[in-house]
């Protein structure tokens, strides 16, 4: 089987032979040339991942009616111990099949796109390397065969994201949110490795295949020892859901992604909005039977925590004026919204409708968010300024745009027959059996995703008509194609048969739209356009009465909720003043000082006994006498 | 006098032999010629050094007053190498004119202080025991205070030879004592009749200051500084290695071979001297600013390491002693060769004096750095294996204590050797000590050491020849 | 009370008296003649136990030769009346307990030793005897000793000739000595 | 001769002249002084010899031998030392022991 | 003549060789081509090593060969190789070369700052081939000694007092190893019969465990103080900061991790009880000490300083690795100490290029120089890398196996330490990136630096040998892991009958 699929290694491998061709020789090549390598590159990866998805679902044989799970390379690369051994693989399965679709789409896109939108910048070369490397690891992440595979290409992906968000390194803006990403994804990343630390060595293995079957004995294994109350495979997977809530910025990890936003703007279509901050998703999605068979308490905490996640995000996206920023947020609010998916979902047939409509939800999220994305670069570029209150009355200058943009608004706000009026029903189809309270929230989240986006929408394309230094004008086709391209998908995706193809335990059900809880959400999202349209199409003070009102809450949510400075403090006062001031001047005064005190002693000491040298022959002879009468005494009538 | 009387006791008749030539010379020789006096004794001398070397049966002679056993005559072998370079070193000191009315006599005392050494190494009886002991005692003192016009040569003088005199007034209460228990002083019948009592302790104890005296053990050491300040360099480098040296040599075989009945007693007093000895000797030697003072305070703590050797108390520790010795002799003579060639061209002897000495005299400066590396027991050179067999020899007795003390005290000896290394590496100086040219003695007796202090650590066939001549409690 | 006891305590109390003397008399020449006595009484004890021999040496070499010899170098290196300074009352206080508890200590033990009478003849001690003994190489023989020591007294002749031996300073480098 | 006279008498005797040649040593500012309580050591341990050889090993003659040589090298050291002190008054113009002290520490 | 003792013939010819030359171009020249034949040496050691395990041969030391030298200590000339010194001498020889390179632009006293480097290189290299004891003691002793006069004659700063402090601190450590060797000597046959100085032999034999107590903490401690064990470590920062280029690289790089070798090879290996038994304080201090290392490193301004104290934290991994007494974290030591190496060495290379350009070390008066010296700050960044474990460098397969390896105890003790231990990835992630960022992103502070030129060519061959070795560690781990892993297994064997938990 694994013979059919041998080619699949080239998937990962094209962008990580073209990371190290651009990356070691970039510039040497002209900059136009590097960035046409990077995307060729991706184009064919982009070719034979559809062609890998087409072979999988359709092509391949399933066995008792579940797709297989295809393990297409393996090899042993850093062995622990005889059952602990890191294997580099490449696993296809209706998850990670899918994931390739999704990455090596926006990939792509992203890759043309950024033909035109960095066309001329300081070091092309070196972003289509970082772009490359980025595609490398993430293909690398998902079609991880190991857990801990996952974890390597984990941090591959963290640190490409570093690099593209530091792009414009000279910026202090964009190196301090360089790192802020790195570190609170890092620091996530600690929960994960403890996370695989624990679940390894209860379970005795690293593999995904043994894992995560639901019969095998590594899940029946685990569940035993308890620890504060929870078993440890509980902890464990807690703990893998920190690593990522890290990368899906779920809260309180979230901080870094608004921030992220200073990296140029494909890279935030492709990393934060498309393919890396879903990763999370992936991985609870991925190792989905274990958390459900062996740890639905921590299921419970997914669920929570993206539910929070997605009202708390939305909120927050309903103040901000930086576009990029609305847009962050709004992915934070949508990546609650998968993880309350996976939170809420059963395992096996109709029971799994959570995890499938999770799945598809980060299928066409992918799709409209990093066409939201692009598109805001568009206007970006036509515009100079990330700011919504320096915009207004574009749908003039940039016809293209404003359509595509349009078309992503309504499919996020959940209006039929865009994709994610499917992906997001089913979500609260999921919530509504499982969990009403989280089904309120969500419902809610509905109305206010809607209500942003187009208060984003007509900020931007409507308004007040601003007065442009230059003129804007529509992007060159290296960028619309992408554009459009995006907003056909996100049209259409919607009726792909998800539930025929991606669903727990890899057997087709029949899904349908559950009218009873689909209008009510439709509606929401009407009124939330409505609303949006009230406040935001003219130009008048009606939302500055409306922040007048709320005064409080206004504030705190423009703010943030001052994450931000939480974050600041735990850093700067408690890391920097009150450990490592400390250790610091404890290493060199206190440990240090007492080297040095030895040293000072002894030559002090050396100092009073000088006395005894005083050149005084008789004392000489007082001493020597004294010794020898004290060593007599000593010797003969105390040791004796 | 039968061949085998004089091949037994050829060092010493040798000695004498060359000293009444000497004398005779003194008186015959025409006085404008008077300086070839020193080339003629260095090479009396050097013969003598070798046929020490002829292997000879072991045997004793007048009635066991006087033995010769191997590692005794390895014993005078190893310190008539050390005298040949000492008397090597002296010949560019000599030749200056204010010593050229006493050049013969220099030799004169110098060998009839090595006389006393040898009788006393060969000595089987407390009486050759202590005139040894004087002989090479009261000699040196005269050659301490040789400098007529330096206050500090006279002071030295007088300071060595009082403070001689009231320890050996003490050692010879202590030998009337051990003769009053045991009836004798033939070392063989001491050793079988010595019995614990408290009387024999105390002459055992009296007699063994007097000995830790020569040998500058803590708190006995008092005069050594200074002596060692005041004399002149030559003779400070002979004090500090020779005399030294011969006294350690008789003072071990006498432990080992009269005393050992008492062992525990006088392993409990060396445990506790050579701690202090090291500790103390270490300490004063830190704020040392003169050189020969700081040379005085580092031979102090290193007689504390060789006591380790001696704690041993068995063959090891015997060899290691010996052994050691050679190679504290090639490394403090290396170390007083280059402070000597230094003070002879500028008469300059302080610390400070050789900052920068490197850019100038690099030969001088490597050949001190190697001789205070050995002296510090670093690896490669032949410090570093001579200390190791002592704390082998300590630890082998189990005094593990002892040893971590005894290393921990090398440390602070390092930081003091590191001091002039880096007086002559890494300081700076205005005007440094200009570059000199030495003559072939000073050369010769510098390469004798180098040779000595890189040779002897490795091949390892110089210990096992030791080891295999020495015995153990 | 025998007269030997008598004798013996006679110069006990002289020894003890005049050495005491000896080290703490003020006037050095005074102190000088003191240690004459001390050396004359001591020879009078080698009398009672017999050494007559000794007694002439301790006599000659000593009282007549030493002695002779310090009165020489006083006389040389300080004026006849000249009183020394009284001694630091710190240093004679401490250097007295030293020695008081050192007497004590040496004492005691030399009482509690048991010392067994002999059994052994003694030897005739004559001139013959001893001058056999002192050329003798066997056991009991001391011809080295008498060796060593000629070469001893050689060593010491030349050592307090050069030293004593007056000459023109000569200077031929900076001398590294406080003037 | 010496019946009635228990040998310690004369040890006690010995260590007393012993001491006091010590409190000598330590207390006289005179250098030729001191060499004179050095005198006083050495004659104490030729009694001692002297009077062990008498009283407990009359057979042989190794404590008068031992006296003898003793004696022999007091003189060789008193004439090397007043040779030295005679040089030291020439070098300091005094005998006082506490002014020789040009080095220490 | 032996392949082994070659390697430390090799450096004492080229001394040779420099002694005879006074040209200062040609003393550089016969150095690097004397380490460069060196690294030759090395790889085909690594070669011969490989092909005799696949020809079947299983001892635990290969190439043994003996010469016999104090006979009536039993001390022998004995040298052999396992997986284990193999894979050290590969790196050794890969850090020499670089700092030779580093170092090709020392102008005062060039030939004997060659001597002394190379001097010091020997020992090393004669450490790791010793099997005995006192062979082992004495190379160890010859490779910490010329760094006094490295540093005191060549170094910046403070350079004495450092060079004196550090010189010091190393020789108290090697005061108690010496009392440790002669402790183990002495008990190295409790049934009668000979002493031995040889590790192999005396490993056969169980230690009486009363001496153990003692001794073990003495030899662990002895080489804990050069492996920068809390609190003996406060030599590194100053002595680092101190020291020229080519010193720290290879005092870091290569000097540091004779402590951890000692101690498994040594305490561990040859007193498995006492370790047993003790292990725990030193976990305390290890696991403090990578802690305590990484947030020390948080606030320093000196590049120097940083780098010193990522090592306190990283070298702290090794010894509680090795404390750790399994197959798979003591693997992870050994691995570690090859990869702190490999990416310190290539730090400090970095530090001095840069501290050669912009003449200061202190991070906030440099910025942006990613700009004006593109070359040396991407290295920067990847040394960088490496250090806060990134995958595909050296640095993550050596902490994961660490991890991995500690983690297989199950007791609280054990997991907390490792816990403890875990989190310094990310404090090591904020170091790192804070001087990533101060340093060569951002806007450019000075003037001056605009005018700075990138890497020469000998700095760029210095560099590169570094990174390629990094990166293939860390790309390919699997024959190293496995080699030294093999290795591993008779020692591990041995301290299980010590403690089979």
């Amino acid at each position: 089987m694994t013979t059919d699929f041998g080619y699949a290694l080239l998937i990962p491998l094209i962008p990580l032979l073209m990371f190290l061709l651009l990356g070691l020789a970039g510039n040497q090549l002209k900059a136009r040339l590097s960035g046409l390598l990077g995307t060729i590159g991706l184009g064919v990866v982009f070719v034979l991942s559809y062609y890998t998805a087409y072979k999988y679902f359709f092509a391949t044989e399933k066995i008792a009616g579940a797709f297989s799970k295809i393990t297409a390379f393996d090899m042993v690369w850093l062995r622990f111990s005889d059952s602990l051994h890191i294997n580099m693989g490449i696993l296809l399965d209706p998850i990670s099949v899918m994931m390739l679709v999704v990455i090596s789409t926006v990939s792509f896109m992203v890759h043309i796109y950024s033909l035109g939108y960095m066309k001329g910048e300081v070091g092309f070369e070196r972003f289509y390397a970082f772009l490359s490397l980025f595609s490398f690891s993430m293909l690398g992440l998902v079609l991880a065969n190991n857990i801990f595979q996952m974890y390597i290409f984990w941090e591959l992906v963290g640190v490409s994201s570093f690099l593209l968000i530091g792009f414009y390194y000279q910026r202090p803006t964009a190196v301090l949110a360089s790192k802020k990403a790195f570190i609170v994804t890092r620091f996530a990343d600690l929960g994960f490795l403890i996370g695989i630390l624990l679940l390894s060595f209860n379970t005795g293995t690293f593999d995904f295949s043994i894992l995560c079957d639901p019969q095998g004995a590594a899940i029946a294994t685990g569940s035993g020892a308890a620890f504060l109350g929870l078993s440890v495979m509980t902890w464990s997977l807690i703990f893998v859901f920190m690593g990522g809530a890290g990368k899906s910025a779920m809260f309180p990890l979230h901080i870094w992604l608004p921030d992220a936003m200073e990296g140029p703007t494909p890279v935030s279509a492709l990393i934060h909005a498309a393919t890396m901050v879903v990763a999370g998703v992936y991985l609870v999605a991925r190792l989905f039977p274990v958390y459900i068979i062996s740890a639905p308490d921590a299921l419970v905490v997914v669920a929570y925590i993206g539910a929070f996640s997605s009202i708390f995000a939305a909120v927050i996206a309903c103040t901000q004026t930086d576009i990029k920023r609305v847009l962050a947020y709004s992915t934070m609010s949508q990546i609650g919204l998968m993880m309350v998916g996976l939170g809420v979902s059963g395992y096996g047939g109709h029971e799994g409708l959570g995890y499938m409509a999770s799945m598809f939800h980060l299928f066409t999220h992918a799709m409209f968010k990093a066409l939201l994305f692009l598109g805001a670069g568009a206007i970006i570029h036509a515009v100079h300024s990330n700011h919504m209150t320096e915009m207004g009355g574009l749908r003039k200058y940039l016809p293209i745009t404003h359509i595509t943009f349009l078309i992503a608004c309504l499919t996020i706000a959940g209006i039929p027959p865009f994709s994610a009026f499917f992906s997001k029903d089913e979500i609260l189809v999921a919530a509504w059996h499982h969990d009403k309270l989280i089904f309120a929230v969500e419902y809610i989240v509905a109305g206010l995703t809607a209500f942003y986006m187009f208060r984003l929408y007509f900020n931007i394309f409507w308004g007040k008509e601003t007065h442009y230094h230059h003129t804007p004008h529509e992007a060159p086709a290296v960028m619309t194609i992408p554009l459009i391209f995006l907003a056909f998908l996100s049209v259409f995706s919607g009726f792909i048969p998800f539930s025929k193809l991606v669903t727990t335990d890899g057997i087709p059900f029949e899904g349908h739209i559950d009218w009873s809880l689909a209008l009510p959400s439709v509606f929401i999202g009407l009124v939330g356009i409505i609303i949006a349209m009230v406040m935001y199409k003219k130009e008048t003070s009606l939302p500055d009465k409306v922040a007048a009102t709320f005064k409080h809450g206004y504030k705190w949510a423009f703010n943030k909720f001052y994450m931000d400075e939480v974050y600041m403090f735990v850093t700067k006062k408690i890391i920097f003043a009150y450990i490592s001031t400390p250790v610091a001047w404890f290493d060199r005064h206190i440990v240090d000082g007492s080297m040095n005190g030895i040293s000072r002693l002894t030559n002090a000491f050396s100092f009073r006994i000088r006395e005894f040298q005083s050149g005084q022959l008789q004392k000489y002879g007082f001493v020597f006498i004294s010794g020898v009468l004290l060593l007599t005494f000593l010797m003969v009538y105390l040791w004796n | 006098m039968s061949l085998q009387i004089f091949s037994l006791m050829r060092h010493e008749l040798l000695l004498i032999a060359v000293l009444l030539l000497i004398l005779v010379a003194e008186i015959f020789w025409d006085p404008a010629r008077k300086k070839n006096i020193r080339i003629f004794a260095v090479i009396l001398f050097g013969i003598i050094t070798l046929l020490g070397f002829l292997p000879v049966p072991e045997g004793s002679l007048f009635g066991e007053m006087y033995i010769v056993t191997p590692v005794r005559l390895m014993m005078k072998n190893i310190l008539n190498i050390g005298v040949l370079i000492v008397l090597l070193q002296s010949i560019t000191w000599l030749g200056k004119e204010k010593n050229s009315d006493k050049i013969s006599e220099y030799f004169i005392l110098l060998l009839s202080t090595l006389t006393g050494m040898s009788y006393m190494i060969s000595s089987g009886h407390f009486l050759m025991l202590y005139l040894g002991l004087e002989l090479a005692t009261i000699p040196l003192a005269a050659l301490a205070a040789f400098d007529r016009y330096s206050n500090n040569s006279a002071e030295a003088g007088i300071k060595l030879i009082l403070s001689s005199a009231l320890s050996s007034g003490i050692l010879l209460y202590g030998l009337s004592m051990i003769y009053g228990t045991v009836g004798n002083l033939y070392f063989t019948e001491v050793a079988g009749l010595f019995t614990g009592s408290n009387l024999a302790l105390l002459g055992f104890i009296f007699f063994f200051t007097g000995m830790a005296f020569k040998i500058s053990i803590v708190p006995f050491h008092l005069w050594t500084a200074d002596v060692y300040e005041g004399a002149p360099v030559n003779v400070t480098s002979y004090l500090s290695v020779i005399s030294k040296g011969a006294a350690l040599f008789i003072f071990i075989i006498v432990l080992f071979s009269v005393f050992p009945a008492i062992s525990v007693v006088w392993q409990k007093m060396i445990y506790v001297l050579s701690i202090l000895t090291m500790t103390i000797g270490n300490l004063f030697a830190i704020r040392q600013q003169n050189l020969k003072r700081f040379l005085a305070f580092s031979s102090i703590s290193q007689a504390g390491y060789i006591l380790l050797g001696v704690i041993g108390g068995n063959e090891l520790g015997m060899a290691s002693v010996v052994y050691y010795l050679l190679v504290y002799i090639f490394s403090n003579l290396g170390a007083f060769g280059v402070a000597i060639a230094i003070s002879n061209a500028s008469g300059k002897e302080n610390i400070d004096d050789y900052n920068g000495l490197y850019k100038t005299n690099p030969g001088l400066s490597l050949i001190m750095m190697l001789a205070l590396f050995s002296l510090a027991g670093i690896p490669p050179v032949a410090g570093f294996f001579g200390k190791f067999f002592l704390f082998t020899a300590a630890a082998e007795q189990g005094f593990f204590i002892l040893v971590l003390i005894a290393i921990l005290n090398t440390i602070i000896s390092l930081y003091y050797y590191l001091l002039v290394i880096k007086a002559m590496f890494i300081n700076k100086s205005e005007n440094p000590i200009p570059p000199l040219k030495s003559d072939f003695p000073t050369r010769l007796a510098l390469t004798l050491c180098v040779g000595g202090i890189v040779i002897v650590g490795f091949a390892s066939i110089i210990f096992e020849y030791i080891r295999n001549m020495s015995f153990g409690v | 009370m025998e007269m030997n006891q008598i004798i013996f305590i006679l110069f006990a109390a002289i020894i003890v008296v005049f050495s005491i003397l000896t080290v703490t008399s003020r006037r050095i020449l005074r102190a000088a003649v003191s240690l004459l006595f001390v050396l004359v009484s001591t020879a009078g004890l080698y009398f009672m136990l017999n050494f007559a021999f000794l007694a002439a040496v301790q006599l000659a070499l000593y009282a007549g030769g030493i002695v002779v010899l310090i009165i020489f170098s006083i006389l040389l290196t300080s004026h006849i009346s000249q009183k020394m300074e009284a001694v630091d009352l710190k240093k004679s206080v401490f250097s007295a307990l030293a020695v008081i508890l050192g007497m004590i200590l040496t004492i005691t033990t030399i009482l509690q030793f048991s010392f067994q009478a002999t059994t052994a003849a003694a030897a005739e001690i004559n001139m013959e005897v001893i001058g056999k003994a002192m050329l003798s190489y066997e056991v009991d023989g001391f011809v080295l000793p008498f060796e060593l020591i000629s070469v001893l007294l050689l060593a010491a002749m030349v050592a307090a000739i050069i030293i004593a031996k007056k000459g023109s300073p000569v200077s031929d480098a900076p001398n590294p000595d406080k003037p | 001769m010496n019946n009635g006279i228990p040998l310690q008498y004369f040890l006690i005797l010995a260590s007393i002249m012993f001491f006091v040649g010590i409190y000598g040593f330590l207390t006289r500012r005179n250098l030729i002084g001191i060499l004179m309580s050095v005198e006083l050591i050495l004659n104490s341990v030729n009694i001692n010899f002297l009077a062990f050889n008498r009283y407990l090993y009359p057979d042989r003659l190794e404590g008068l031998f031992f006296s003898l040589f003793i004696i022999a090298v007091a003189a060789a050291e008193a004439a090397v030392a007043i040779a030295i002190i005679i040089n030291i008054y020439r070098r300091f113009s005094t005998v006082n022991v506490e002014h020789v002290n040009e080095m220490r520490f | 003549m032996n392949i082994l003792s070659l390697l430390v013939l090799i450096p004492l010819l080229t001394i040779a060789g420099i002694l005879f030359l006074k040209d200062t171009q040609k003393t550089r020249l016969v150095s690097a081509i004397g380490m460069g034949i060196q690294l030759i040496v090395a790889a085909v050691l690594v070669f011969m090593y490989l092909s005799e395990r696949k020809a079947g041969n299983t001892d635990e030391m290969l190439f043994v060969r003996s010469y016999e030298w104090f006979k009536s200590l039993n001390i022998y000339y004995t040298v052999g190789v396992d997986g284990i010194s193999v894979a050290m001498i590969a790196l050794t020889s890969i850090v020499v070369i670089a700092g030779i390179f580093a170092s090709w632009q020392v102008e005062n006293l060039t030939r004997e700052f060659f001597i002394s480097l190379i001097l010091l290189s020997s020992g090393v290299f004669g450490f790791f081939i010793s099997l005995d004891l006192f062979t082992m003691f004495l190379f160890y002793e010859v490779a910490v000694i010329p760094m006094y006069l490295l540093i005191g004659i060549w170094g910046s700063g403070p350079k004495e007092y450092s060079a004196m402090k550090l010189t010091l601190m190393l020789m108290g450590g090697s005061a108690l190893l010496l009392v440790g060797i002669l402790g183990i000597y002495f008990n190295s046959a409790p049934g009668g019969g000979e002493l031995s100085f040889n590790i192999l032999e005396i490993s056969k034999i169980q230690i009486p465990i009363e001496a153990q107590r003692f001794f073990f903490p003495l030899t662990f401690v002895g080489f804990g103080v050069l492996g920068a064990l809390f609190p003996f470590h406060t030599w590194s920062p100053d002595g680092h900061a101190s020291a020229p280029t080519a010193v720290s690289m290879l005092h870091a790089g290569v000097l540091m991790k004779l402590g951890g070798y000692g101690a498994f090879r040594v305490a561990m290996f040859l007193m498995p009880e006492a370790a047993d038994e003790m292990a725990w304080i030193f976990i305390i201090l290890t696991s403090v000490s990578v802690v305590y290392g990484a947030f020390g490193a948080i606030v320093q301004k000196d590049l120097k300083y940083i780098n010193a104290y990522s090592s306190v934290s990283h070298c702290g991994l090794v010894l509680f690795a090795i404390l750790m007494m399994n197959k798979t974290a003591m693997t992870g030591a050994i691995l570690q100490m090859i990869s702190h190496g490999l990416m310190t060495a290539l730090f400090f290379a970095l530090i001095g290029m840069i501290y050669g350009r912009t003449h200061t070390r202190l991070i906030h008066e440099m910025g942006g120089l990613m700009k004006v010296i593109p070359f040396l700050g991407v290295v920067y960044v990847i040394a960088g890398l490496a250090s806060l474990g990134l995958p595909g460098l050296s640095g993550f397969v050596a902490e994961m196996t660490i991890f991995f390896g500690a983690f297989e105890h199950t007791d609280p003790f054990h997991r907390i330490a490792t816990l403890v231990a875990v989190s310094s990835i990310v404090i090591t992630a904020v170091y790192i990136l804070r001087v990533v960022g101060t340093l060569l992103l951002g806007p450019i502070k000075n003037d001056h630096f605009n005018h700075l030129e990138d890497a020469t060519w000998f700095e760029r061959i210095s560099t590169i040998t570094l990174v390629v070795a990094v990166a293939a560690i860390g790309v390919a781990p699997y024959w190293l892991s496995t080699m030294i892993g093999d290795s591993m297994l008779p020692i591990v064997n041995k301290l299980l009958t010590a403690n089979p938990f």
